[in-house]
């Protein structure tokens, strides 16, 4: 399941379900969603393909560091969480 | 006590319940919709991350700053100019402490909590810390 | 607004008072009798010289720390032990200036407003901050 | 007239109206006090005659010093304040 917030809430829904492959990572989610939903792949990817600075992953409620774990595998049943920086308070 | 709510905050009973016998101090940071031109707020949560992150935060600043009590109270939804977005309220013996543990909630929080917040004027809306698209 | 009051202190009513479409910050600090050992304290203010000191330190407040409001409210009389002692509310744009506005009056407000408390024991009584005689 | 508060109003009561000698200072006033009222001698002075260190003073609502002011002229109206230690808050 993927979970968006704010303006990612506002291209992709609050939530979808998407089927994985086998052994699919992190990177492979996010670019099944830009290959859906043209405008997340604007909105998340710069033109080299890299996922932009301000975007903010978490999994299963955990924040990932999207320079390091974007290759991270995901399980069935897992929640990918993908939002802008944050503005509470 | 940690919550986050569609409803108005109410700061009588967050001191209500932080008072207590041994506590010579209470400090509140309210945290208030400022009229920025426009004129309301939308607030949204990743609910279920941000009282995950609420919870660690209070339970940091009580054993950090010995506080006796810590309230968190985060509303969601619209807001008007003047609303409370936020309210913090930390009893401990002495002023140094509640003073450092309100301070220490509302920076962690900012940092921490998946929280955002868009303020929608009359033509424009914007989501706020976000300097570049989306 | 600044007062010295018998009466119970409406921390809500200062809130009200002190809330703008200009504020994003309120921090507000409450001093509440805490559990020494005693049964009740009494306060006692030289009224018009703790006002003026009063006056003067929200002043310097107000314009150091470009706050947009400050409340000072403090009791005097008998009071029981989780009871407040003294309300402080300071508004500002942002809460850097909130949080130290209202922590720049309360440690004024103890070095210079001539107030008094009595700590009234079953047994004892002992004026605070007092070490030696009388 | 001198006003006397917390400690100090225990002993001396709230407000005294004295009469003053021409010329009297701070200090005058102060030594009327204790010769009239013992307990105050021994709350404010100490056994040299030296005012007590945690002894506070104001005349006419401001505060002055008293290792500097003590020699300090009183006119007929003005309003000595005597106090210990401050404890707001």
């Amino acid at each position: 399941m993927v979970l968006a917030f704010a303006s990612f809430r506002e291209i992709l829904g609050k939530e979808r379900v998407l089927h994985l492959k086998e052994s699919a990572t992190v990177k492979d989610l996010l670019d099944d969603l830009a290959a859906a939903r043209p405008p997340f792949k604007e909105a998340a990817f710069d033109d080299t393909g890299a996922l932009r600075d301000y975007v903010l992953l978490m999994v299963n409620r955990k924040r990932i560091d999207p320079t390091l774990d974007l290759s991270r595998p995901l399980q069935e049943g897992d929640e990918l969480a993908v939002f802008p920086p944050l503005a509470g308070g | 006590m940690i919550q986050i709510t569609e409803t108005e905050i109410s700061l009588d009973e967050m001191i209500k319940r932080a008072r207590s016998k041994d506590a010579g101090a209470m400090v509140t940071f309210l945290g208030t919709v400022r009229d920025d031109g426009m004129e309301r707020m939308e607030v949204e949560a990743f609910r279920e991350a941000a009282l995950m992150e609420l919870e660690a935060i209070q339970e940091e600043a009580m054993s950090r700053f010995h506080l006796i009590a810590a309230e968190v109270v985060h509303r969601t939804g619209t807001l008007a100019v003047g609303e409370n977005i936020l309210a913090i309220v930390c009893s401990a013996a002495h002023r140094e402490e509640a003073f450092s543990g309100c301070r220490y909630i509302i920076e962690e929080l900012k940092k921490r909590a998946p929280v955002w917040k868009k303020e929608l004027g009359e033509k424009c809306e914007r989501w706020v810390g976000q300097t570049s698209s989306p």
